[in-house]
């Protein structure tokens, strides 16, 4: 049975690694539309340039610098978009009110105070992390409150969630689940505290500027 | 042969009224930017060909082909969009649109638009004889 | 337990879901690009056409046709970028081969033979599918073979997945895994048999022309 089940979180492993697969592959498109249409985009305008220094006529002048404001309007659009499709195409906010809506098991406190835009894949990695500690309090704990605190400070994000349960056989090395938890922490170059004194306590914080 | 141009797109409008104007041939009666304005200028020059842009904020190219073609079946619209796979081509051609031409083939708009007053059809950069 | 299970169930349904938003914001931010990008990029060549329509210097004439060329490639570019971004942007044959890879069960083979490109929706699908399928096996079955078939007809997607265990206890009700199979494969109107004489084997016809 315990081969059974961490078999089956493989491959939930696996669900988020498509995800991730995707998102890569997205990426690269992104900054392949940026770098090569950019690219166009910016030599024309060079190329228009070009011809208003050389022109003398008035007329063609204007028609000209209108040219080069289309061309520059379509260089700030590509921008734009493909900083959106990099970066900021989920609302963390969002998805994370809609696992604690969907939370029914006992009571749950929800404290947000994000308003910086985290990289993509740290979101995912934030939304996992819940997710995950959210099934386990369903799976382990007797506890009937239990509360997410999600704020930010200047250098880092700091994650708490905790549940006022009585914490019995608590065995780190039984599941894959906070194993996950820990690996994604790391990648982030985070730091991750568990505290079973009162109920179980997951304290995570990771810094801002990391990368993974 | 009098066409009439509308585009919401005021820089599109009048470059194509440039690149027309400079064939002999060709006399624009109007440009218009909406489709309520490709209405009230159809019905007061009765062009012989309405050259006209499908995506336009408010009603699209395709609803005011509708009632130009309920009104005078015999209207001859040619639309103009930017990609050949634009959403609402073959509505417009099912409506019974003349045909479409991509706006920055700008050398074949002309030969297009000559095709389109002989009764012909035009898709894309395609000429087609009557189907 | 069982309650346990389905919370969970309902949890990885969630990820899919969060997948599914993401994609469908990044689908939305890919149109965007192609209409707003596209639409800047033909009124500028259009007014390039203008500029050459009244010109009558050669060398103004020379200059003007390669900024029309430079902004003509531009359009393509987008043209394809955009494409790519918005429907191939998994490899469902290597996503497939991975969920395979990974399976260490009992024997399995793969016969895969598809060469169009479904919809990334439905390729999403698929690979759900094929996910749970051997999640079952692995959770159910005391198979020593198995094996997936995927596929494709003129007018239809072909996908099998089956082993050689014996059935006992198979209650359609008892789980939400084959009920999601089945919710997608309605979603994309197609046809599902499950025939438990010889082993326990999936049948899934999905036609080509259907999107969800
Ligand atoms: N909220 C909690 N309350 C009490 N015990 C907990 C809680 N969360 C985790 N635990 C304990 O920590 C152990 C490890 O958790 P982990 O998530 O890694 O594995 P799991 O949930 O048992 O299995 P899985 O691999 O499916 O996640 C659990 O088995 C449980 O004993
Ligand atoms: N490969 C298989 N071999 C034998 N029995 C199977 C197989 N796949 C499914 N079954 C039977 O079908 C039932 C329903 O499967 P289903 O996936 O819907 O639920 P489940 O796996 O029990 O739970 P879950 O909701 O976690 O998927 C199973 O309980 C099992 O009895
Ligand atoms: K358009
Ligand atoms: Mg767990
Ligand atoms: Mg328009
Ligand atoms: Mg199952």
């Amino acid at each position: 049975l315990r081969l059974n089940q961490q078999n089956s979180d493989l491959m939930e492993k696996q669900d988020y690694e498509i995800n991730i697969a995707t998102l890569n592959e997205r990426n690269r498109i992104a900054r392949e539309i940026h770098d090569s249409v950019g690219h166009l985009l910016s030599s024309s305008i060079l190329q228009v340039g070009a011809l208003l220094a050389v022109n003398s006529d008035e007329k063609m002048k204007d028609s000209l610098l209108t040219v080069k404001d289309t061309l520059t309007q379509a260089m700030e659009s590509i921008r734009s978009s493909v900083h959106n499709l990099y970066d900021e195409s989920i609302d963390l906010y969002e998805q994370m009110e809609e696992l604690v809506q969907k939370f029914t098991f006992c009571e749950l406190s929800f404290d947000y105070d994000i308003h910086s835009n985290p990289d993509l894949r740290l979101k995912y990695a934030f939304l996992a992390i819940v997710k995950e500690a959210l099934a386990n309090i369903i799976r382990h704990s007797d506890a009937n409150r239990a509360g997410i605190t999600f704020r930010e400070h200047p250098a880092l994000y700091q994650l708490i969630i905790e549940d006022n349960g009585t914490v019995k056989n608590y065995d780190t090395g039984s599941g894959i689940g906070l194993k996950n938890i820990t690996d994604r922490v790391d990648a982030f170059h985070g730091n991750i505290n568990i505290i079973t004194d009162h109920g179980f306590r997951i304290f995570i914080t990771i810094p801002k500027e990391a990368k993974n | 042969m009098r066409v009439l141009i509308v585009d919401d797109d005021r820089l599109v409008s009048s470059s194509l009224k440039t690149i027309l104007e400079a064939d002999g041939g060709i006399e624009v009666v109007g440009t218009g930017s909406s489709g309520s304005q490709a209405i009230a200028l159809y019905g007061e020059y009765r062009p012989d060909i309405l050259l006209m842009d499908i995506r336009m904020d408010g009603m699209t190219g395709i609803e005011v082909a509708e009632i130009l073609l309920k009104q005078d079946p015999g209207a001859k619209i040619l639309f103009l969009t930017t990609f050949s796979d634009d959403d609402y081509i073959i509505k417009a051609l099912q409506i019974g649109a003349k045909g479409y031409l991509l706006k920055q083939n700008f050398e074949s708009i002309v030969p297009s638009i000559k095709t389109v007053a002989i009764g012909q059809r035009v898709f894309g950069d395609e000429i087609i004889t009557k189907i």
